[in-house]
Formats: structure tokens, C-alpha cells, sequence
């Protein structure tokens, strides 16, 4: 387990948070299901890049760094978050007007639609 | 709150608005032009001067903030981001390839303007962030007003 | 180990936020999340993703908050669906069990290869004047990613004020 | 010349949303302009690939395992062709049934980001930029399936997003593992690295989240629980779009693309896909018989169709690929046609239910003619395209042994003959119903645009003669190469 366990908590955050989506009935508490994925997963590829006594990757006037850390997870989960942001917004905008429509958050009472 | 004429919040926080809204607005500028030297960015900074506008919707409500920067200008401004940012990757094409940097000269390292089309492309982006989560924030609020009415 | 110790604490509050029934205490334990996450970047050099981080937080909290907050919510209480938790349970965990074993194969923690991140390190600053490597990656080694990256963000912009629209059809008399 | 497949859509979508509200038509005339021009660009490149077999474009002048590169090859361009040529058409169809919608200009808007992020996929050559791309497109689509905003509508895109949220999450937790296990993000460079360090349990597991993930994307049947909700939603244009080229994009060209390209595949894997195949096949057909809604029983059929598809490809002769990518372009054709169709009806008549409907043949020919030669098409009748790509889906089927798949193949063709016979008796040639006497033909355009899906649909069956066959072939060998697909990648960029 030794040099992995940050890798499985980050695992089981991911875990908590597709239980939350599978087994919730509140729309909120779905939304709020979905953040925590997206938050593991972005945490998992940066816990990917991350060298043992690293440095940030930005360089500094007269030094050569040497041991930086991966600089492109960092950049990748930059993209990661705004993706996660533009779904978290869109999707509260339809809970909205569900909640407008059905007065309610709970999904077994939107049930109109069969299948 | 009880009192209808009262928009927004009570005169402790409208005061303390009053004095850091401006900050937060030039904290996020700052940090979108030194986004290609230090941490922060075009997305950050432009996060940052979202949340600014933000900060006076909910505390001035929404007339306030809406005057200062309405929806539909909001929305232009968000569209002429994204155009700017695509104009910017085509104008690449001056240089035989999509999205090229095609400055010749990159700058002095560390200095203010360098590093080619990084700066541009960070305004670009601040400006539709900044636009579009403004935009975003306000049909959401503007949405649940005429709901409650 | 602080590391560990802020995982643990993020996986708490994420517990704690999916469990809890009061929704606005809830949304605030995710809060609590995001704000872990950021420490987290932080103490994994990531300065740039925890600022993001942090405004995104605040953000999402807003929105959230709004449209949460305000309307006299009864709780909802999860029926006793005893047969679903189980097999949701069931999938969690065989899940976990093939993440273990898989992880495995991983290079360990704290020591990526960085077959392709050693050239932006080495002529990232040469080759386009930013001495911020991560903004060099995102708007010039990778910008076309983060064209997609804007065009997410107006694409969001565009679904939300279509889907708040009040009417969405025009009646036909 | 590649990015303009990605820069066209995205200029309209920015341009249409900036003069969209002041300048009057503007929208139609721009988005139809787009789509034309995206249409003349991927026949074009036919001819590219025709002359330099693969192409590779380096975005930013950045040699790929650095930058993100772009690819055409043979697959790339049949995608193109299909994506582009339906989208063209939809959008002619738009111009007039978009009137009974608000807000004309947004739709178009969303629509142009739909495509571009699609062609974005298709063309992609890196890993994580298909990841973009794949939210661009479902983050559209999600607030395209919600565009009517009434109650249903709204519900069934919620499902939808958060559906299509966790298939994302599972992709891009993929690609996160991948990234640490190879180290890079180009797909060629992946292919190479896998091909020098060995598979393991790793890539297995990476394999598993594609395959729930794009899998989703696809609504193959454990996780086609959205598809039956937002399809019917969405305005008749996009339901099109969505069933048409939307699903085999997202998901069947990008599980492709990763499995046999990048990760390799392996006899159980085919297996695998192969009885996703089977049982999305039977569980379609089936549900559809049910079905009152029109949409929703074109929905039910779009499973089917696409378990036809994942079935060919699984069993992974040529013969097979050749036929999955037949029927894929055949089933984009009418199933496009067949939605377009239901949106003339409900256009004229205002409903959609089976029980209401009647007699409409002789109000509405045109609808009626061309989703007689639409469904006639889908069941496999001959001469038409549809028949010509199962006939070729279940001799190979045979000839690799599988006779009792080959033989749930015919039955389910039996039962898309009879559900659609069902869906053509209850509306255009039952007794003459007088409820809809006064109804009328729907507008030019949209009737313009449904005779050219239909004379496509005769037609398509040309597409295995000798003349065509090129444009197919082509594309069935960039699956067959398989891993050798990085040699072909890193010496077009030497």
C-alpha cells in the first residue's frame, strides 16, 4: 500500500460521490454528487503529476529549477474545472425550472415521463 | 429585509462593498496581465471579475449591478471574447499554421509584455469569462425574481 | 502525511455533505470540499489550479446557494429502497477492489515519468516567453485544448439562457 | 485546410450569437452557409485521402507528442461526410420548423457548437482534446434536448445531463490513468508506449471506464436508460441529429477510435462487444413494438440499430467492419429522415400519438412517400441501403461462426419490419380520419429537405459498387491496421 494510498482515498472520494448520484433522490443532493466526482477526478491527475519534493512549475529570476512537477496535469485539470463549472451551472438551471414546474426537488415525484 | 424599499443588504455591508469591490476588480485584472508570469491566469482573473459584479448584485441587488453592466451587454461582450480568442488563433494562419505564436520576439523574460500571444489570449478569455459567469449568474437570479413575484 | 490528512478531511466532509439532510448545510460541506481540494493543490504545487479552485468554489457555492436557499423545503428522506443501496453498494466496492489492483501497475506516488512534460520544462521558456509553464502549456503548446476550454464555457452560457427561457414555444393561434 | 472543420462551426456559432437579435434572418442564413461550406470541405476530403492516404495537421506548428495534433484518414473522412451531410440537411429543414420555437438564434447557436464539437472529435488526434470536444458536444445537446422548456422536455434532459455527466467523468478518469501510465497524451504516442511497456490489469481497467463511459455516450443497453427521454424531447431537427449522428460519434466512433487504435483489442474484448451488441439489438426492437409516441418508438429502434452496429464491429472481420460502417451511415441517413418525418407530422397535425393519427397520406404525400422509402429502408427491405448493410452484417456474422447471432439479426429485422409497418398503417394509410382533412403540407423546405435524405436512402445501396466502394474500404482499414495506426501517424509527421 506503501506510495498508493493517496491514490485510493482519492478513489473512494470518487466513490462517495457516484454513490451520491446512483442512490440519492434529491436533485440538489445530485448536483452536489456530480461536484464531488468531478473534484476526485481532478484530484487524481494532479496526485499523477506530483514529484516528491517538487517544485511549482514557474521559474524564478537567476535559478535553474530542476525538479519541477508535471506541469501538464495542471494544465489539463485547468480545462478540467471549467468544464466542471459550465456543467454544475447548466445543470442548476434546469433544477431550477424543474422546481418551477414539479414544485419539487424530489425525483420519484418527476416521474412524467415512462421508461 | 423587512422593510421593501431596502434593496439589498444592510448599510454595514453595503459600505464594506463599497470599498472592496473595486479591489477585487483590480486584483483580477492584475492577475489576468501577469497570468503568463505568475500563478492566475486568464480564467482566474476572469472568475475574479465575475465574482466582483457579483459581490454588488447581492449586496446592492440587482438594479445596481444590472446598470453598471447589463445582460445584453454582458452577452455581447462574451460573444466578442470568444471571437477575439478564435481571431487570435486563426490570425496564426499569418504564420502557416493554426493557433501559431506568431510573434517573432517573444520579450525580455519576466517583463510585463512578453511571451507573445499568452497575454492577448489571457484578456480574451477574461473578458468571456468575466461576461459569460456574469451573464450566467444573472439569468439565474434574474430567473428566480420574477419566480417569486 | 499532511497530505493524507487532508484527503481523509475532504473525504469526511464529502461523506458528511452527501449524508446530511438539511440541504444548505449540505452544500456548505461541499464547500468545505472544494476548499480542501485547494489546500490539496497547493501542497501539490499547484498554485494555479488552487486560486481556480478557489474562485470556482466560491462560484459554484453562490449558485448553488441561490437556488437552493428561499424555498420551504420538506426533507426528502430516501426510501428504504434496501435492495438498491445493496447493489450500489456492491458496485462501489467491486469497483474499488479492480481500482486497487489496477493502481498497482501505477509508477508510484511522487514519481511520475514525464516522458513528454520534460520538453515543456526544459524549452518552455525558450520557446515562448512565459515563465509561468503551465500558462505557456494552456495557451500556446496545447491552446487549441483551451479554445475548447472557452467555447465550454460560452457553450454553457448559450444552454443556460436557452434553458431559462419562460416560453419556449410560440403558440400556433 | 484541417482546422477549418472546427473554426467554421465555431465562427458561425459566435457570429449568429452577436448579430443573431438585430440583424433579421441573419441566423438561417449563416448557419445554412456553415454547414454548406462544412459539407463542400469533407467531400473534399475524400479526394485528400484518396491521394495521400493520411494527413496530419500540428496545431501551432508543435511537433505532436508536444502539441495536439489533428488527423485524416479514411475513418476520419466517413465521419465527416456522414456528420456533415446530415447537419446540412437538418439545417435546411430548421429554417422553417424552428418558427414555432422563441429564440431562433440561440438554437442556432447551440446547434453550430453541437457540430463543431463533433467534427472536433472526429478529427482530433490527442486524447484529451477528444475530451473537450465530447463536452462541448453534450453540454449542446443538453440544452438542446430542454429547448422546448416544458416539463418533460426539462426532466428528460435533466436525466440526460447527469447521465451523460458521469459518462464523462469516467472518460476523463480513463484518460487521467492512462496519462500516468504512458506519460503522454497523443494517441499514436500512447499506442507506441503501450506497445513497448506491455498491457496489464491497468489497461484493462482503463478499458472497463471507456467502455462505460463511451458506452453511455452510445446508449448501449445497461446504459441506454436516457436515450428513449431525450430523443423524443429534443425539437425534430436535433432528435435527427441526436439519433442520427450524434450517438455514433460520441460513442461509436470514439470507442473505435480508443479500442482498436489505441489500446488494442483482444479476443474477449470483441466478445464483450458482441453481446452488448446482441442485447441492445433485442431489447430496442422489443420496447419499440410497445411504443404509442412516434419519437419515442424511432428512439427505441435507434438502440437497435445501434447494437446492429456494435455487433459488427465486434466480430471484427473485415467483411463485418465494412458492414457496421455501411449500416452506420445507412442508419444516419434514415433514421435522420424518419425523425425529420415526425417532426412534418407533428408540424401538420400537432400530435404525435399513434392512436390519434390516420390517414395522412393523402394530406401529406411528400412525409408520407418519403417515410414509406425511410422505414422501408431501416427494416431491410431491397433494393434499398438498409438491406444491402445487414445482408452484409449477418454474412460475416456467418461466416465467423456466430450462426445463432446471425440469427437474432434476421429476427430483429423481422420485428423493425413489423414495428414499423405498425408505425406506417396507423398514420398515413389507415381509414381516412376526419380530424385531419384540413391539414396541410408542410413548407417547402422541410419538404425539400426530406426528399433528399430519401433519394439518399434509394441510393446508398450504390455505395458497395465498385465505384464507391474506396470511400468505405478506406475507412474499414484504418480499423483493421489497428495498432499500427501510430506508425502510420508518426510517419506522415516525418
Amino acid at each position: 500500500m506503501n506510495g498508493y494510498s493517496e491514490y485510493m482515498l482519492c478513489f473512494m472520494l470518487f466513490c462517495i460521490g457516484l454513490y451520491c448520484v446512483l442512490r440519492k433522490r434529491n436533485i440538489i443532493k445530485i448536483i452536489i454528487g456530480l461536484g464531488i466526482i468531478e473534484y476526485a477526478v481532478n484530484l487524481f491527475f494532479v496526485l499523477v503529476g506530483y514529484r516528491s519534493h517538487g517544485r511549482a512549475p514557474i521559474l524564478a529570476k537567476d535559478q535553474t529549477i530542476l525538479n519541477m512537477v508535471d506541469p501538464l496535469p495542471q494544465a489539463l485539470v485547468l480545462t478540467s474545472i471549467v468544464i466542471g463549472l459550465a456543467v454544475t451551472a447548466l445543470i442548476v438551471a434546469i433544477a431550477i425550472r424543474i422546481y418551477e414546474k414539479y414544485g419539487t426537488f424530489d425525483i420519484t415525484k418527476i416521474r412524467r415521463l415512462r421508461g | 429585509m423587512k422593510n421593501k424599499k431596502e434593496v439589498g443588504m444592510t448599510v454595514i455591508v453595503k459600505t464594506i462593498t463599497r470599498l472592496t469591490v473595486g479591489l477585487i476588480l483590480l486584483y483580477g485584472i492584475y492577475i489576468v496581465l501577469h497570468g503568463h508570469l505568475s500563478p492566475g491566469g486568464g480564467f482566474a482573473g476572469g472568475v475574479i471579475i465575475a465574482l466582483s459584479f457579483i459581490h454588488l448584485m447581492l449586496a446592492f441587488g440587482r438594479e445596481v449591478a444590472l446598470k453598471k453592466l447589463s445582460q445584453a451587454s454582458a452577452s455581447i461582450l462574451e460573444s466578442l471574447g470568444a471571437i477575439m480568442f478564435l481571431g487570435i488563433a486563426i490570425l496564426g494562419f499569418i504564420g502557416g499554421y493554426f493557433f501559431l505564436n506568431f510573434f517573432l520576439h517573444k520579450g525580455k523574460p519576466f517583463a510585463l509584455f512578453s511571451a507573445g500571444i499568452i497575454p492577448l489570449c489571457n484578456i480574451a478569455i477574461c473578458l468571456k469569462v468575466g461576461a459569460g459567469l456574469f451573464a450566467i449568474f444573472a439569468a439565474l437570479v434574474l430567473f428566480k425574481g420574477s419566480d417569486e413575484k | 502525511m499532511e497530505l493524507q490528512v487532508l484527503l481523509l478531511f475532504m473525504i469526511f466532509a464529502a461523506i458528511a455533505a452527501v449524508e446530511i439532510e438539511d440541504l444548505l448545510s449540505s452544500v456548505i460541506a461541499v464547500g468545505a470540499v472544494g476548499l480542501g481540494l485547494s489546500l490539496v493543490f497547493l501542497i501539490l504545487k499547484a498554485p494555479d489550479l488552487a486560486i481556480t479552485q478557489l474562485v470556482v468554489e466560491i462560484l459554484c457555492l453562490i449558485i448553488l446557494i441561490r437556488a437552493t436557499i428561499n424555498k420551504d423545503l420538506p426533507l426528502i428522506r430516501d426510501g428504504r429502497w434496501i435492495f438498491n443501496t445493496f447493489s450500489t453498494l456492491l458496485f462501489v466496492a467491486l469497483f474499488l477492489i479492480f481500482a486497487y489492483f489496477a493502481l498497482k501497475e501505477l509508477p508510484i506516488f511522487g514519481q511520475p515519468i514525464m516522458r513528454v512534460a520534460k520538453e515543456y520544462i526544459e524549452k518552455g521558456l525558450e520557446k515562448t516567453g512565459a515563465t509561468n509553464i503551465v500558462a505557456a502549456i494552456i495557451l500556446d503548446f496545447r491552446g487549441y485544448d483551451t479554445l475548447g476550454e472557452a467555447t465550454i464555457l460560452f457553450t454553457a452560457v448559450m444552454a443556460v439562457l436557452a434553458v431559462i427561457r419562460k416560453v419556449g414555444r410560440i403558440n400556433e393561434k | 485546410m484541417l482546422p477549418f472543420f472546427v473554426i467554421i462551426p465555431l465562427g458561425a456559432a459566435f457570429l449568429i450569437s452577436l448579430l443573431g437579435k438585430k440583424i433579421k434572418n441573419i441566423d438561417d442564413v449563416l448557419a445554412n452557409l456553415g454547414t454548406a461550406s462544412l459539407l463542400a470541405f469533407s467531400l473534399y476530403s475524400i479526394i485528400l485521402v484518396n491521394a495521400h492516404k493520411i494527413l496530419v495537421y500540428k496545431v501551432g506548428s508543435w511537433v505532436p507528442p508536444i502539441g495536439i495534433c489533428m488527423v485524416l484518414d479514411g475513418l476520419t473522412s466517413f465521419m465527416l461526410v456522414t456528420v456533415n451531410l446530415v447537419s446540412f440537411v437538418v439545417t435546411i429543414y430548421s429554417i422553417s420548423y424552428m418558427k414555432r420555437y422563441t429564440d431562433k438564434h440561440r438554437f442556432y447557436t447551440l446547434f453550430m457548437l453541437m457540430l463543431a464539437g463533433m467534427n472536433g472529435i472526429i478529427i482530433t488526434g490527442d486524447l484529451f482534446n477528444l475530451f473537450v470536444f465530447l463536452e462541448i458536444a453534450s453540454i449542446a445537446s443538453y440544452a438542446l434536448v430542454a429547448f422546448g422548456t416544458e416539463a418533460e422536455e426539462l426532466e428528460a434532459a435533466f436525466k440526460y445531463a447527469v447521465m451523460g455527466s458521469v459518462a464523462s467523468s469516467f472518460i476523463l478518469l480513463g484518460i487521467a490513468l492512462l496519462y500516468s501510465y504512458t506519460s503522454t497524451l497523443n494517441m499514436a504516442d500512447i499506442s507506441l508506449v503501450l506497445s513497448q511497456k506491455g498491457t496489464g490489469l491497468l489497461v484493462n481497467f482503463v478499458l472497463v471506464l471507456f467502455l462505460m463511459g463511451f458506452g453511455l455516450k452510445a446508449a448501449l443497453v445497461p446504459f441506454h436508460a436516457w436515450l428513449p427521454d431525450a430523443h423524443p424531447s429534443a425539437p425534430a431537427p436535433i432528435s435527427a441529429m441526436l439519433s442520427g449522428v450524434f450517438i455514433k460519434t460520441l460513442g461509436v466512433y470514439a470507442l473505435c477510435r480508443v479500442l482498436f487504435n489505441i489500446l488494442g483489442v483482444s479476443h474477449n474484448i470483441l466478445f464483450v462487444l458482441i453481446m452488448l451488441g446482441v442485447i441492445s439489438q433485442i431489447v430496442g426492437a422489443i420496447l419499440a413494438l410497445a411504443q404509442q409516441d412516434i419519437k419515442r418508438m424511432f428512439a427505441y429502434s435507434s438502440i437497435s440499430q445501434i447494437g446492429y452496429i456494435i455487433f459488427a464491429l465486434g466480430i471484427g472481420t473485415p467483411l463485418a467492419i465494412l458492414g457496421g460502417l455501411f449500416h452506420l451511415f445507412n442508419h444516419a441517413i434514415f433514421k435522420s429522415l424518419l425523425f425529420l418525418n415526425s417532426g412534418a407530422i407533428e408540424y401538420a397535425t400537432g400530435t404525435r400519438d399513434l392512436k390519434r393519427l390516420g390517414g395522412l397520406n393523402s394530406q401529406l404525400p411528400i412525409t408520407g412517400y418519403t417515410s414509406l422509402l425511410g422505414s422501408m429502408s431501416i427494416s431491410g427491405i431491397p433494393p434499398l441501403g438498409g438491406f444491402f448493410s445487414k445482408l452484409i452484417i449477418i454474412i460475416a456474422a456467418v461466416q465467423s461462426g456466430y450462426i445463432g447471432f446471425a440469427i437474432i439479426a434476421i429476427l430483429v429485422s423481422i420485428l423493425t419490419l413489423a414495428y414499423y409497418l405498425k408505425f406506417l398503417r396507423f398514420t398515413f394509410f389507415r381509414k381516412f380520419s376526419e380530424t385531419w382533412q384540413k391539414t396541410k403540407e408542410v413548407p417547402l423546405t422541410m419538404g425539400l429537405s426530406m426528399i433528399v435524405l430519401a433519394v439518399i436512402c434509394i441510393v446508398s445501396g450504390l455505395l458497395i459498387t465498385p465505384l464507391f466502394k474506396p470511400f468505405l474500404q478506406s475507412a474499414v482499414n484504418v480499423l483493421l491496421t489497428g495498432n499500427s495506426y501510430k506508425d502510420l501517424v508518426f510517419g506522415a509527421i516525418r
